[in-house]
């Protein structure tokens, strides 16, 4: 793609939620300018309220600050906080946008956000993020760990008695601020506004405002987290104490008709089991209910952790129950609910009940909207089609995460990386025009001269001096072989002293530098810049840690700790000597990419990856493209799909950048990422390539039931190939047709849910109906799983009439034939309580999604995981859905899970804008510290090759017939594993090396002399005399 | 030959001991307990190292040679590693060498093998405590001051 | 470098004899494998005196001291304790061998030279085998239980042999002395130059053979012995007990007729001569006399057997490299090319390293060298017991599986 | 017990005594340079002393020689009186008066009315051996309440803010300023009892709400805010119910260090003591000068009290903080 002038290599992102920064993520490390822009003061969105995520319970913070510090930090990517975007004009690759920001009056550059203003203003304000349980001030830190750490002055509650400024110590709050309007001049625009939250008020029925132990699913959430109102505790608002029993009433504000929200907001299911499950672990003893009408779990490893709700952390469902009311103990404050099962009025008491609030389009959406261009559906979400699920309206426009349909993390961030990619060909020939990067002198080769030590011990202000005798240990320092100069200083990563630290190296001509001051696991990085800015290689450097293992923790024994600093310092002083020059390996990168399975999210990818200006490599094992696609006829709304794929095959076929090869397999994948070489196998004839990255598109097959009389009857058939007899034939003459969900699905064998079979059946069901209303259509369900906007097609189809049956997993349908040769299927009604029998013209199966056949063998090819189902497994399933652990390898479509049509669309471009952030570089470091081999004195004896778990080491042979491990740098680890195995250490590390660590211990041990000193042999001759 | 006396437990001894920490979780762990200033004995001095798999029998063999009298290896608790099994073969490591230690007399008990995730910053100041005064109690390792030895 | 002990080294060792005529570099099997290495450069360079690099890689940590070159010189000269003195003047220097297992082995060795801790060593005494305080014959068990915790993961059960000799010597009538104090003889100290830590030992453990009043002590491991017969006896002078390999003492018990071997499946065995017991000890024919006796053992000889027997790649624990790997094939290769059933070695450390060298990678066809190894004095049990059978190749991967099964 | 400003009600006085007025003897005098100057506290520490009753006169809004020193005087008394009537005492027996330097007659009456009003209250319940320990206990926590910055940076502040401008430039209208105020004080109010009442033994939400009459709900949402500003801690849970405890305030930590630091000052005196050849004077000012200049050393800036290093991102996000 040549480099058309006048395309801005910028994009701006509007959203600084989940979604928005994976989009700026992804973007900036492929060498695009971003602005995030958000509303709210800091980024982090609604996951940064979240105490676990489910179904891995990992903490949200904990994997959401990596994400935020990275964002904050990345020099690509522009924070434009309290910012909304007032007009936009110009075209895709080139619009000019101004955004108004509100006045913070706090100047972000100053503050450091330690949060001494908020103690003396008098102003207490109810805290939104913790939803009103919790007060903040009028000047505020929306959460601690909140990026960028700016304070923000909330101009509505705030008195302006000035107080705040008279405390701040950094003198950056500035009340002079006004709204100013900035003129940004980008590429494209990604929108993640995500949602707002359905009011539960809304409700009256369930009490919610009135009585005060009714929650909402939100507020259970910040009670549940250790930074919230009662520090982790669940208490009851009206008197502090803890529950005994809880309800979860579900589909509040949502799959309701009544105010305005007939869609499914696809995550409240899953969020009520996390909660019930994490608040039967802080509140021992409590009982959890939760009552909904279906259990949409259709996420991966969504149906396991149902079962194992109900199972292991005995959590209470009652299915197909929609609660009526709720009423209140004025005394006890404890709640009635109401509700009817098999036709009986019900009534419960419990302690606290929890509203599953929906979710609502964005807060004053249509005016964004409006500025925007662009359209919204009726429901206020952005309104995208099938085809292009991340272009809105207008081009150059792009969505991803709950704005475009309700979603959790996983999808929003698989979307994010999608709309990345589809922001990214606009401006594909622009890439890095707006990016820098830092250079450093060239570097002192050191080696062959003798151990120059250089020690900085530091007093950390009072944190370390305050107990240790720092100056004594500089002193001591100098008594130490090899150390030709040693000093204390008041602050050591000061940036003053930083500079000290240069000159010293320059003018005492050190070659290894020693700091004795808190932890490395933080700072090597600072101290490593600065040997680097002094022209000394960065491994050149050790440290010891005398604060946070010293210090701090002998504060009662000043004198022993001291000792104790002495014994550190001469450990990393005796390391420090032998510590060599290290460099991390430089791996080119092959600028094409590897996409392995041809059906939609392949083609997709392919074209992507094509427009971003590189090279695909597209292998397809039929002999002709397509996949499952080439089964599926029509969309929800009638789209015509094979009209469709013929488009676009043939654009794949015609595009001269991807190579396709059918009839295809892979004989063998090596190498690492920037460099993996894989040998095709395509009709009998191979084929060697070179590729930088890998995306696995395998897709996935139709299962073929063995229940209900399939096969042996040709009056039933599975979904597809209805569809495809509708289809084909155009009407169909029956009178009665019978639909069976979840056949093959969450079975003992599958506990997993395919996910799009309900919807595939209401899709067929409709498309009868429309044929020839008078047909009747049983659909036999166990939970309807149509989430997100496919709901209504749900109702649409009960509306035309077609009875929709629940049966229990334990008494399945019987399908026989009975004497007149009719179909005859009976199933026990879970509501009605009575059988019902029907002899249906069609008997319809809803058969599982499988994993592809060929999964198995390519999951040992590439050497990635798959799940216990046969799906493959991602690097993390909340935050990295398209990544391997492997890197370079990339993953979407059905080979993730079964998944729709659009949402294939998305995570195959989201695939391509991972893979990106590494062919957009041309070189790749890799760990400098890795495995290093004594070729003379390695055996071959192959044990370090079984030992390693990321197959770095392998055997290759010389010339002289000998056999010697090899370490494959851009693998290797560090972590030294196989240095330990290797029995007569032919490996060592570097920076961790034998000798280096030796020399450490036997320091650390002065006492006995080492090794034992020689005794005369004449002690020998009286010993015999005895 | 006498049976080798219980080395008198010289009272005010202070046994110095050696831990091996791995850098992702137990070291971690150890910085946590500091910031959250537990205060623990000060007799354990800590050697980094990339990950508990990389500690090879002989450094503790040597270290007790050299007179260390006790020495600990801490990592990630088994399925965190940051190496992925890193920690496993830490463990089989450590079976075998205190099977050879308990032979040659110097005794398993001197050496310790625990897991400390990098939120546990109270485990590893209890365990320095604990790992302290256990080897206090023991007495000073027999080998310190070695070069008398023979008959 | 103390050129004193230099010239002392040169004349005990009778290396002024040496004319240079480079036979013992023709035999010398590390040479075939490293030109660089010549044994007689090293005597010539010492004749010289000049001055020697005696660290850890230099010529004198690389010599497998197996005495190809000793048994060859046409004029005695004792170079591989020419060697072993080099070795002291470079520890004595500060210079220290490239120990195997990280010298994990020669720690424990030195640890137990310098202490005196009740170890813990006898657990290997099965019910049903006798054994005494004091007695006439003394067991001499060495390091076999130490060394099978530190390589437990290769399953070689080295404490079977000496449950063997001691079901042997049962069979006999004879209740051997086990002694819980004995420590290790200090044989790989000694050839890594660390005499004063021998010295240690050897007084210890003659010490606990005279208080066990023992009359003959036998050994089952070949450098015990020789560590025993030749250098403790060099310090200490000739003792009053015997020392007598077992293999010896089994032979005399069989010309004592107090043994007889039952019927045993037929199984064809070839015999590796280790360096100690043939070169350094010259017992060739007792372990064949007694393979002799055993009806259904046939013995098929190596092709480079007896004074010829090539080394087992590795000695004392040290400078395991490349060159022992491509010793370690040929013996096996030449093992395999016998067509014997099993090789049999009287050595446990040569057992833990030819194992050692076929267990994993190998250069070769893994079916070139995999012909099974067993413990001359295990063989011998089993066939008393008329249990003999062939023991299964230490195939890794099935190792592996049963370990995931644990 | 009366307070008079120096300007105008004390000459006030003085002219009564000239022209020979006679009032009642009950009224103590002490002459304060304006009434404005008369910290809340003091009003309360009378009444907890055992004054019937405090007068405090000013100048005429207008004549105030320091311009709104009366002004402020009369928030004050506003604020207090309310305090007063929370502890269950009558606020009459405050009264704030203008008398101006000519109204000798003015303070004669005043002195006789206001003596006769709190002669009808009857005497300070607190007074005297067996005082009311109920009221004492509230006048303390009242004590406490004034104590703290929040309500007299309010009632400071409040002239500015309503008469003058903010820093924004502009007013915020008087009801919200009381508003504001009144929510101010009945919370630090509530808070400082719960404080009181959590001191020595640890109570549930029940027994506080019980002891102090104020519904369960506002107590828990109290007890949230005294836990965040580390005056609270649950001590354990009991039986489904937590149970908190006051943190005491210990004085030796070192008021400049951030609260994290709990290092003593023992320890740096001790690290201090052994500098040789340094009298002891010269050592008491090395270790306060040490702690002045510290510098934090990521934000480069003077160290302060509140600086939580462990929240300092801005040094998370350079790599400096952990």
């Amino acid at each position: 793609m040549s480099d058309e002038e006048g395309k801005i290599g910028a994009v701006m992102v509007v959203g600084g939620g989940i979604a928005g920064m994976q989009a700026a993520l992804d973007l900036a490390d492929t060498g695009y300018l971003v602005y995030v822009i958000d509303s709210s003061p800091s980024i982090g969105g609604a996951m940064a309220q979240l105490d676990k995520t489910f179904p891995t319970h990992d903490c949200a913070m904990c994997i959401l600050s990596p994400k935020l510090v990275a964002t904050g930090r990345h020099h690509n990517v522009k924070l434009m906080m309290a910012s909304e975007i007032d007009a936009i004009e110009g075209e895709p690759g080139n619009f000019t946008v101004s955004v108004k920001r509100k006045a913070r009056y706090v100047d972000e550059e100053k503050c450091t956000g330690c949060g001494l203003c908020t103690l003396r203003c008098p102003v207490e304000v109810r805290d939104e993020y913790n939803q009103g349980l919790k007060l903040r001030k009028a000047i505020y830190l929306k959460y601690p760990q909140a990026v960028p750490p700016v304070l923000t002055i909330d101009r509505d509650n705030c008195i302006g008695c000035g107080v705040c400024e008279t405390q701040c110590v950094a003198g950056a709050i500035n009340f002079s601020r006004e709204e100013e309007l900035v003129k940004v001049d980008i590429g494209s625009v990604i929108l993640a506004p995500g949602f707002s939250g359905f009011d539960p008020g809304l409700k009256s029925e369930y009490g919610y405002g009135v009585f005060k132990n009714v929650l909402s699913s939100v507020e259970l959430e910040r009670m549940l987290s250790a930074t919230g109102p009662y520090r982790g505790m669940v208490l009851r608002p009206s008197d502090g104490r803890m529950p005994k029993r809880m309800a979860f009433i579900q589909c509040v504000g949502s799959r309701d008709v009544q105010v305005g929200n007939p869609y499914c907001s696809s995550v409240c299911c899953m969020f009520a089991i996390k909660e019930a499950i994490i608040a039967k672990e802080h509140t021992p003893g409590l009982e959890t209910h939760i009552f909904f009408m279906d259990m949409r779990a259709f996420g991966k490893e969504f149906d396991e952790y149902y079962i194992r709700a109900e199972e292991e952390h005995r959590v209470v469902f009652t299915r197909n129950t929609r609660v009526s009311s709720v009423s209140e103990n004025p005394e006890t404050n404890n709640l009635h609910l109401w509700y009817s099962e098999h036709g009986k009025m019900r009534r419960e008491e419990y302690d606290i009940v929890v509203l599953s609030v929906g979710f609502d389009s964005p807060k004053d959406v249509e005016k964004l909207a409006e500025k925007l261009g662009i359209e919204l559906n009726e429901h206020g979400f952005c309104q995208t089609d099938m085809f292009t699920p991340l272009d809105t309206s207008k081009p150059g426009i792009y969505v991803c995460g709950a704005f475009s349909s309700p979603k959790d993390i996983p999808d929003s961030v698989a979307q994010a990386s999608g709309a990345a990619c589809r922001a990214m060909s606009d401006i594909a020939g622009a890439r890095g025009a707006l990016v820098t990067a830092k250079e450093y002198p060239p570097e002192i080769d050191v080696s062959g001269q003798e151990p120059k030590v250089g020690v900085f011990v530091c007093h950390c202000g009072i944190n370390i001096g305050g107990v240790l005798d720092v100056p004594s240990l500089a002193e001591y320092a100098k008594t130490l072989p090899n150390v030709v100069h040693a000093e204390d200083n008041l602050y050591t990563c000061s940036q003053d002293t930083q500079q000290r630290i240069s000159e010293v190296v320059r003018e005492k001509g050190l070659n290894r530098v020693v700091v004795a001051s808190c932890t490395p696991r933080t700072h090597t990085t600072i101290f490593q810049n600065t040997l680097k800015e002094a022209g000394l290689n960065p491994y050149l450097f050790e440290m010891t840690n005398i604060r946070d293992q010293c210090s701090w923790v002998h504060m009662n024994d000043p004198e022993r700790a001291t000792e104790k600093g002495r014994t550190l310092i001469r450990m990393a002083v005796a390391k420090a000597a032998l510590l060599e020059q290290l460099r991390p390996a430089e791996v080119e990168i092959v600028k094409s990419a590897l996409v392995i399975g041809g059906g939609l999210s392949g083609m997709t990818a392919a074209l992507e990856l094509s427009k971003a200006g590189f090279d695909a490599h597209l292998v397809e094992k039929d002999s002709e493209l397509g996949g499952l696609l080439r089964r599926i006829h029509y969309g929800l709304s009638g789209e015509d799909l094979q009209g469709f794929l013929k488009r676009l095959v043939k654009q794949v076929e015609d595009d001269d950048r991807i190579h396709v090869y059918t009839n295809a397999e892979l004989k063998e994948v090596s190498g690492s990422v920037g460099n993996f070489t894989v040998v095709i196998d395509s009709e009998g004839e191979e084929t060697e390539t070179h590729q930088g990255v890998i995306i696995v598109a395998t897709g996935g097959e139709e299962y073929e039931p063995t229940e209900y009389l399939y096969g042996k009857d040709p009056r039933v058939m599975t979904q597809l190939e209805f569809e495809e007899k509708l289809a084909k034939e155009g009407e169909i003459d029956a009178k009665c047709i019978v639909m069976v969900h979840c056949v093959g699905s969450r079975t003992a064998e599958r506990p997993y849910c395919s996910r799009v079979c309900c919807t595939e059946s209401v899709k067929n069901a409709l498309r009868v109906k429309e044929m020839d209303p008078g047909i009747a259509i049983y659909s036999l369900f166990r939970d309807m799983r149509t989430y997100g906007f496919r709901e209504e097609f749900y109702r649409e189809a009960a509306e035309k009439g077609v009875v929709f049956v629940r049966f229990l997993e334990e008494n399945e349908p019987v399908v026989r034939v009975d004497d007149q040769g009719r179909l005859e299927v009976i199933v026990l009604d879970d509501i009605l309580q009575e059988e019902l029998l029907i002899n249906p013209d069609y008997l319809v199966l809803a058969a599982a999604t499988l994993p592809a056949r060929g999964n198995e063998e390519l999951s040992r090819m590439l050497k990635v995981p798959l799940n216990s189902q046969g799906f493959f497994l991602e690097a993390h399933m909340k935050l990295r859905p398209l990544d391997f652990a492997t890197d370079g390898i990339f993953l979407c479509g059905l080979a993730h899970l079964p998944k729709f049509f659009e949402e294939n669309v998305s995570q195959a471009c989201g695939a391509v804008s991972r893979a990106l952030s590494i062919l957009s570089q041309d070189t790749l470091e890799g760990e400098a510290i890795i495995a290093v081999v004594d070729e003379s004195k390695c055996r071959g004896c192959g044990v370090c090759v079984d030992t390693c778990e990321f197959g770095a080491p392998s055997l290759k042979q010389l010339e002289d017939g000998r056999q010697v491990s090899h370490i494959d740098e851009a693998l290797c680890k560090g972590c030294g594993s196989c240095s330990v195995n290797c029995c007569n250490k032919a490996i060592s590390m570097g920076y961790f090396g034998t000798g280096q660590i030796l020399s450490m211990i036997e320091s650390c041990f002065p006492e006995t002399e080492t090794p034992p000193a020689e005794k005369e042999v004449a002690e020998v001759k009286e010993v015999t005399e005895t | 030959m006498t049976e080798a006396m219980a080395p008198a437990k010289e009272e005010g001894f202070q046994p110095s001991i050696l831990a091996f920490c791995c850098n992702w979780c137990s070291y971690a762990g150890a910085d946590l307990a500091g910031v959250s200033r537990l205060q623990y004995p000060v007799n354990v001095k800590v050697l980094r190292v990339m990950c508990s798999g990389r500690v090879d029998p002989y450094f503790v063999m040597r270290a007790l040679e050299l007179g260390a009298d006790g020495v600990l290896i801490t990592g990630c608790e088994i399925g965190d590693c940051h190496y992925i099994s890193g920690n496993v073969k830490a463990k089989e490591r450590f079976e075998r060498l205190s099977k050879l230690l308990d032979q040659i007399g110097i005794g398993s008990e001197r050496i310790r093998l625990e897991w400390i995730s990098a939120s546990d910053g109270i485990k590893f100041a209890e365990l320095m405590e604990e790992f302290t005064e256990h080897i206090t109690n023991l007495g000073p390792s027999p080998l310190k001051g070695s070069a008398t030895g023979g008959v | 470098m103390d050129k004193e002990n230099v010239k002392r080294l040169i004349s005990d060792m009778g290396a002024h004899d040496c004319v240079e005529c480079g036979k013992c570099t023709t035999v010398c099997p590390v040479t075939r494998f490293n030109p660089e290495f010549a044994p007689r450069l090293v005597v010539v360079k010492a004749l010289a005196g000049e001055d020697m690099d005696l660290s850890k890689d230099s010529d004198i940590w690389v010599c497998n001291t197996c005495e190809m070159c000793n048994n060859m010189c046409p004029y005695e000269v004792d170079y591989s304790g020419f060697i072993r003195g080099m070795r002291g003047e470079a520890r004595r220097e500060g210079h220290e061998p490239d120990c195997t297992q990280g010298g994990l082995l020669h720690a424990m060795m030195r640890i137990m030279a310098n202490s005196d801790l009740p170890q813990k060593r006898l657990d290997w005494i099965a019910d049903g085998l006798k054994v005494a305080e004091k007695g006439d014959v003394f067991l001499f068990v060495g390091c076999l239980p130490q060394m099978d915790a530190i390589f437990e993961d290769r399953n070689l059960n080295l404490v079977e042999t000496a449950r063997s000799a001691v079901r042997i010597m049962n069979h006999i009538g004879i209740e051997p002395v086990v002694s819980p104090k004995e420590k290790c003889c200090g044989h790989d100290l000694n050839w890594a130059g660390d005499e004063k830590n021998l010295i240690k030992l050897m007084n210890h453990n003659v010490q606990v053979i005279k208080d066990s009043g023992a009359k003959t002590v036998v050994f089952t491991c070949p450098e015990c012995l020789r560590t025993f017969d030749l250098d403790y006896q060099d310090f200490l002078g000739d003792f009053e007990f015997e020392m007598v390999h077992i293999s010896e003492f089994i032979a005399r018990a069989i010309e004592e007729g107090k043994l007889k071997f039952p019927e045993n499946i037929s199984i064809s065995t070839t015999f590796h001569d280790s360096c100690r017991l043939g070169r350094h000890l010259g017992l060739y024919d007792e372990p064949r006399r007694v393979l002799a006796e055993i009806p259904s053992v046939e013995l098929v000889e190596l092709e480079k057997n007896r004074e010829a027997a090539t080394c087992c790649g590795v000695s004392g624990f040290m400078s395991c490299n490349s060159i022992s790997k491509v010793m370690q094939m040929e013996k096996m290769q030449d093992a395999k090319r016998t067509g014997a059933d099993v090789l049999v070695t009287p050595c446990p450390k040569c057992r833990i390293h030819l194992d050692c060298s076929t267990r994993d990678e190998t250069p070769v066809d893994k079916g070139l060298v995999d012909i099974p190894i067993m413990d001359f004095t295990v063989l011998v049990d089993l066939a008393l017991r008329g249990e003999l059978q062939i023991p299964d190749v230490q195939d890794k991967e099935a190792e592996k599986e049963a370990e995931k099964t644990e | 017990m009366g307070f008079l400003c120096n300007w105008c009600s004390y000459a006030g006085a003085d002219l009564a005594g000239v022209s020979r007025i006679q009032y009642p003897t009950n009224v103590g005098v002490v002459r304060v340079m304006c009434s404005s100057s008369i910290d809340p506290v003091i009003l309360v520490e009378t009444m907890i002393r055992g004054a019937d009753g405090v007068l405090v006169a000013g100048c005429h809004p207008g004549d105030c020689h320091y311009d709104i020193g009366n002004l402020q005087a009369e928030r004050r008394v506003k604020v207090v009186r309310r305090l007063l009537d929370r502890c269950g005492l009558e606020p009459q027996r405050i009264r704030l008066e203008w008398v101006s330097a000519s109204e000798g007659m003015r303070y004669a009456e005043v002195v006789d009315s206001f003596v006769e009003e709190v002669g009808e209250l009857g005497p300070n319940p607190v007074a005297g051996d067996e005082p009311d320990l109920d009221i004492l206990e509230r006048l303390y926590i009242a004590r406490d309440v004034l104590g703290d910055f929040r309500v007299n940076l309010l009632v400071n502040k409040e002239h500015q803010i309503e008469d003058v401008s903010n820093v924004f430039g502009d007013t915020i209208p008087k009801e919200r300023m009381d508003e504001l105020l009144d929510t101010a004080t009945s919370e630090e109010f509530s808070r400082c009892s719960l404080l009181m009442l959590a001191r020595d033994s640890p109570v549930s939400v029940q027994q506080m709400a019980d002891r102090t009459g104020l519904p369960e709900e506002e107590v828990l949402d109290h007890t949230v805010t005294l836990v965040d500003r580390g005056l609270l801690k649950v001590d354990r849970v009991d039986d489904g119910s937590p149970l908190y405890l006051t943190i005491p305030q210990d004085r030796d930590r070192i008021s400049t260090l951030p609260a994290w630091a709990r290092v003593e000052k023992r320890s740096i005196e001790l690290s201090i003591k052994n500098l040789p050849d340094v009298d002891e004077a010269t050592k008491g000012w090395i270790v306060r000068e040490l702690l002045l200049t510290l510098r934090c050393h990521n934000c480069e800036r003077r160290r302060s009290n509140a600086c939580n290093f462990s929240v300092c991102i801005r040094g998370l996000m350079s790599g400096v903080v952990g």
